[in-house]
């Protein structure tokens, strides 16, 4: 790595101690020693495992839940339904006034995407819960699903979920997050050229080689001990504390480190349902998504369609942009609402714009659940707005790059959300790329600055 | 259900224990035998975080039966420093920043081992096959490759 | 239920063993342990073998037979089987390859079992306890429906000149599942081809031998032009799974591409 | 069959900690009796080293070595709140809650010092090994040692502080969404080199080379391992990964490693990184956050450079060899027509 000192040196204090200094990580030795602890580097005599029935269907109604032969099954401790669940009814982001409660812990009258927890086996060992899940018979009725954002959007399109009544997210500013600055319509009448492109995406996996999970250990004292790889102690108390109307002082998380998360572990999936189960069997209790349920029904990063319109001018200039993002959020909002209005923020990228217009739709669809991923909201839009990009230069016969310094953010440039730049840096970034890559750029790039325009 | 005996040497010290029969070489090592150093990242085969040395070869203990290594000799990550003097993988490792979350270095490094033992100077193609099967999500591998280069690169050293 | 493991000193007794139900036998585990991992219900009882017979590797200029039992890492460490070592090394990283045996990749599903492909390719005949020997190809066609209790023993053929190919195309390397395998042992007399062997992996369920595509390269020469029609009719009757390394189109898009670069490289 | 190369740039921006703020962070800092430091919170290592870098955030704000510091984190019983670890927000938010709370306890220990030394706490200093000493006059000093045994155990005095750290939330605005998304934006640029196999769709990236402008790189070797790790991250969402390939058929969805594709150590692209450092106005020493935003700007870099190897623009993820090659046909018929 080269730390190019040479930028911004007038901005810094590089006569620090401690920082900037190489130190080594005070996590490493337990690492190569393999003695780090992780949540699961514990043992607990009479430790139960849980194993979660899920539906088979991407969109079902539930007509009834027969569970007593798995109750009967050798070696069950307890089995769990939706009625067991003090507060059945959530949402995640409750907690900062995102609603409404749009999804079930475990399923009531409805599964809303293949892989939906419905039913909850505890049982001596992982085999014995798994001998019990399958004994579990669930009587659905299956209905019409919604596969894609535009079947979702379709007028008479099955609702997916009821608790939304319709199948996007309904902002304060209507059916998606607006940013609006300048006047797009405007600027594309004095385009030279329009440009009008659709990317899409497909869901992404975290891949963390832990996956996610928890044990829960019953105290002495009546609390709850829950040994967690949450990315986020309290979102998880909290959530925790309301589904099982349990006050927050008989919770106590503990984490550690965490086998990766990239996002994957702020949902709050399995720590509720398995706080349960300890206090209803008064055992301890493990509860650890297998590989097949980490690839498949941990939410993953949205599969989006981002619709983007650009005008831009023979010079190089891009005058107007108009952006179409829908996030799937798949079957419940998790993360989702927060991930396009994020997007919302982030469009038109770092570049000065002087019309914009952007639309961010949260969409439901029979799908996975998505939420948070590395860069939510914001990852997919880049990859649009940069090949948009690279087209739109390549449309005017400019070079990729120098066409970039023509429409780079700078300080003191407003955005379309109505905030001035402050802190740019991403002409110096291109600068020195351009030197690293060996990709000429003209003298006068070269010369650029992120502190202001030479006008 | 009747409990089966398992007996081999953990890392030089002699184990023995009573599992259920079924029970994966990794369930025993780390529920019975208190050994966490290998992981279970998938349970299938495919991640291998689990992996081992049964008798000098690498195995993944996510996919052995516990009572198949009846009287073998069993090395994990745990096992590899003497006292506080570490192998020189797992200082590579440390002097490399070769790991974030940790949770595939035991195994990484087991993978490394077996390939150091068989071949003191291997080339990046042979420390590419190594550790081949074993998935890391954050490092991007390159300064894992690095770390086992210069590992063997120390102990060519340290041997002439 | 719980499941439990048993294990046998001979190879004959623990064929006795898989008669019972709910019954599954394990070479190296990198199956069947799995299948239990992963909560597979259909089977309570694992049988095993520790007959050394059935890890044995035998070679000589007329013929060579592995056991079953035999791993990948055995044959890769085999100095009579180099031709093999690429086959081998296709099948997992280093520790499946200590673990996965020659009779278990006798039935594991595409995009696995690219041993077999090779296997395929030598014309091998697997040997089954109970049942005699039989040409591989047949056994893969009739696998499902032998016998319970059928155990694999032995895979033999007869070692290939100088004239062996095997190609592995995969998207994660160097360890990745294949979007396909080809094996060949194509000979030449005089300037065109008097023998083609050509196996593929993931042009279907199991591995399947190119017969059409065989027939159009004898008496050919091996060039552009000479294999073309072998190459087209390679495609003939191949039915390549969707999964999610890559699709059945693209399968078959790509196979007389890259059966053309084996051919000719 | 024909091997073509291609070259593509990218360049990006990311916003530091969660989207229009409202996300909190508190840490408490205390000394022990010999003068070692606690910071207690309750945010969550996932590895990317969040622990080492804010004891060197507490140990640059107190004036003592790294080494002194112990981070005592991820337990609720304990620590204070974090809304926890995402959105780029651990540096910053954690980062800045550390130096509020390390910043009061140096102030009391300066006190303790001071009394000790029978001066004013304005004339001291810290050596940054462990000793305080009166500006000008190093041989006058204490050490920390027996500054927090003083403070334990004769002042009796706690050499403690607490630290909070919040954005205040921003609302957007419904019809024209003003709106202040975030305080601070890091920022890459990335070209990318492939090359492409026009008869089979495959894409190999033959290397990377990223610039990153992270504010500031408090741990250089630990930016360093973040931003490679992204970086391969970044090439493997553009070329690899879907849990779901051929949506809406779920069948081939894949439920291991063998079949949820990422690139393998045999793939990697070689990877050069150059960091650049512009402060933020309100960061740690002027950290902003890294750890999202590295692993973006390789996607439509290595889109770009497919486009610019065999002229076709492939605008679904992932680039798979199927849609290349499927790209690819299109363009021949549409040329043969």
């Amino acid at each position: 790595m080269k730390l190019s000192k040479k930028y911004f040196a007038d901005e810094r204090d590089d006569d620090l101690v401690e920082i900037g200094q190489p130190r080594p990580r005070s996590d490493i030795r337990g690492h190569v020693t393999g003695r780090t602890a992780y949540f699961a580097d514990r043992t607990f005599p009479g430790l139960l495992h849980l194993k979660m029935v899920r539906s088979p269907h991407h969109h079902a109604r539930i007509r009834s839940i027969d569970t007593s032969e798995a109750e009967k099954h050798p070696g069950v401790a307890r089995v769990i339904t939706a009625k067991d669940v003090p507060q059945n009814l959530y949402t995640i982001l409750i907690l900062i006034q995102v609603g409404p409660e749009d999804e079930h812990v475990l399923a009531e009258d409805k599964v809303r995407w293949k892989g939906e927890a419905v039913v909850a086996v505890l049982a001596e060992t992982a085999r014995a819960a798994e001998e019990a899940a399958a004994k579990v018979k669930v009587d659905y009725e299956v209905l019409d699903p919604v596969l894609s954002i535009e079947d979702a959007l379709k007028p008479d399109a099955p609702i997916v979920n009821e608790h939304h009544g319709r199948n996007y997210y309904l902002y304060d500013s209507g059916e998606c997050r607006k940013v609006l600055f300048g006047d797009v319509e405007e600027g594309f009448a004095q385009a030279d050229h329009i440009l009008e492109e659709t990317y899409r995406s497909s869901p992404i996996e975290h891949a963390p080689l832990e996956t996610s999970g928890c044990i829960v250990a019953p105290e002495a004292n009546g609390r709850f001990t829950c040994y967690t790889n949450t990315q986020a102690m309290f979102f998880t108390l909290d959530n925790a504390s309301i589904i099982l109307q349990m006050p927050g002082h008989k919770l106590h998380m503990v984490g550690g480190t965490v086998g990766g998360g990239f996002g994957g572990k702020v949902d709050v999936t399995v720590e509720p349902i398995a706080i349960l189960a300890a206090k209803l069997t008064g055992r301890p209790v493990s509860f650890i998504y297998s590989r097949e349920e980490e690839m498949q029904v941990s939410s993953p990063r949205a599969a989006e369609k981002i619709v983007i319109k650009d005008g831009v001018m023979k010079d190089g200039r891009i005058v107007a942009r108009q952006v179409t993002a829908y996030v799937d959020a798949g079957a419940y909002s998790r993360h989702s609402p927060y991930g396009a209005q994020k997007a919302a923020a982030h469009f038109p990228g770092p570049y000065t714009i002087p019309n914009v217009a952007i639309d961010s739709y949260c969409v439901y669809t029979n799908r996975t659940p998505s939420s948070a991923m590395r860069g939510f909201g914001v990852t997919i839009g880049d990859f649009a707005l940069e090949v948009q990009t690279d087209k739109l230069a390549r449309l005017i016969g400019m070079d990729p790059l120098e066409f970039r310094f023509i429409n780079a953010y700078r300080d003191g440039d407003m955005k379309a959300h109505r905030q001035p730049t402050e802190g740019a840096a991403l002409i110096e970034c291109m600068q020195e790329a351009s030197v690293i890559a060996d990709w000429p750029v003209d003298e006068r790039f070269m010369k650029m600055s992120s502190r202001g325009r030479e006008d | 259900m009747a409990k089966i005996p398992v007996q081999f040497t953990l890392n030089g010290s002699e184990r023995a224990e009573f599992v259920e029969s079924g029970t994966t070489l990794l369930a025993a090592l780390r529920d019975k035998m208190g050994d966490t150093s290998p992981k279970g990242g998938c349970h299938q085969g495919t991640c291998g975080a689990c992996t081992v040395m049964v008798d000098g070869e690498l195995r993944l203990s996510c996919l052995t039966m516990a009572e198949t290594c009846n009287g073998a000799h069993i090395r994990t990550t745990a096992g590899l420093a003497n006292g506080e003097v570490l192998h020189p993988l797992q200082r590579a490792f440390e002097n490399g920043f070769a790991a974030q979350c940790g949770f595939c270095t035991p195994g990484m490094i087991m993978a490394a081992a077996a390939l150091l033992e068989r071949n003191p100077n291997p080339s990046r193609d042979d420390v590419v096959e190594a550790i081949s099967g074993n998935i890391c999500r954050c490092t991007g591998y390159e300064p894992i490759i690095q770390a086992v280069l210069s590992a063997a690169r120390a102990n060519s050293t340290s041997a002439a | 239920m719980g499941l439990s493991l048993q294990t046998y000193p001979t190879a004959s007794e623990a064929q006795s063993a898989l008669a019972a139900s709910n019954v599954r036998y394990m070479g190296g585990g990198t199956l069947v342990v799995r299948a239990a991992n992963e909560g597979d219900l259909s089977f309570s009882t694992i049988v095993r073998t520790t007959d050394p017979a059935l890890s044995e590797i035998e070679t000589s200029e007329a013929g060579v037979r592995i056991g079953a039992s035999a791993t990948m890492g055995m044959v890769l460490a085999h100095p009579q089987l180099s031709y093999l070592a690429p086959a081998a090394r296709a099948v997992g990283g280093p520790a499946v390859r200590n673990m996965a045996t020659v009779g278990g990749n006798l039935f594991a599903p595409a995009p696995y079992g690219d041993f077999t492909v090779a296997l395929l390719a030598l014309e091998a005949n697997v040997s089954v306890a109970g049942s005699g020997e039989m040409a591989l190809e047949t056994f893969l066609q009739e696998r499902e429906g032998l016998d319970p209790s059928a155990l694999v023993t032995a895979v033999s053929f007869a070692p290939p000149p100088d004239s062996f190919r095997f190609l592995k195309i995969s998207r994660v390397h160097p360890k990745g599942a294949a979007v396909l395998t080809i094996a060949t042992d194509i000979r030449e007399e005089t300037g065109s081809i008097a023998r083609a062997r050509i196996a593929l992996g993931c042009m279907a369920d199991r591995a399947i031998r190119a017969r059409r595509a065989e027939a159009a390269l004898v008496g050919r020469p091996r060039t552009q032009e000479g294999i073309a029609p072998a190459l087209a009719a390679a495609l003939e009757g191949i039915d390549p799974p969707t999964d999610a390394i890559a699709s059945a189109w693209y399968r078959r898009e790509v196979l007389p591409v890259h059966l053309g670069r084996l051919l000719l490289g | 069959m024909a091997l073509r190369r291609g070259r593509g740039v990218a360049a990006v921006n990311y916003p530091t900690g969660m989207n229009l703020g409202g996300d909190p962070t508190q840490a408490l800092v205390h000394s022990t009796p010999t003068g070692s430091f606690m910071v207690t919170l309750s945010s969550v290592d996932l590895g990317q080293g969040l622990r080492t870098v804010i004891a060197q955030i507490c140990a640059e704000t107190m004036g003592v070595p790294t080494e002194s510091v112990t981070i005592d984190t991820a337990d609720t019983d304990t620590g204070p709140h974090c809304m926890g670890t995402f959105a780029s927000r651990g540096t910053h938010r954690v980062g800045n809650a550390v130096v509020q709370a390390a910043r009061e306890a140096r102030q009391v220990m300066l006190e303790v010092a001071a009394e000790e030394l029978e001066v004013d706490p304005a004339d001291l200093e810290t050596d940054g090994q462990g000793n305080i000493r009166v500006k000008g006059a190093s041989n006058l000093n204490i050490s920390i040692f027996d500054t927090a045994l003083a403070a334990h155990f004769k002042q009796g005095r706690s050499i403690s502080g607490r630290g909070m750290f919040l954005v205040p939330r921003s609302y957007p605005e419904t019809e024209t969404g003003a709106m202040k998304p975030s305080t601070c934006y890091a920022h890459a640029c990335t070209v990318a080199e492939v090359e492409v196999d026009d008869e089979t769709g495959e894409v190999s990236v033959l290397s990377v080379k990223n610039v990153f402008e992270i504010g500031r790189a408090l741990n250089p070797k630990m930016v360093e391992q973040q931003l490679i790790g992204g970086s391969w991250m970044g090439i493997s969402h553009a070329l690899y990964e879907t849990t779901e390939p051929y949506y809406p058929n779920r069948t081939q969805g894949p439920r291991d490693y063998n079949a949820y594709l990422m690139p393998g150590p045999g793939d990697l692209a070689e990877t050069e990184i150059a960091v650049l450092e512009r402060p933020s106005g309100d960061g740690p020493f002027g950290a902003k956050g890294p750890g999202e935003m590295c692993a973006n700007p390789q996607i439509p870099a290595v889109a770009n450079a497919i486009f610019d190897a065999v002229g076709v623009r492939v605008d679904t993820l992932p680039i798979t060899p199927e849609r290349v090659l499927r790209a690819l046909k299109e363009m021949e018929a549409a040329g043969a027509g």
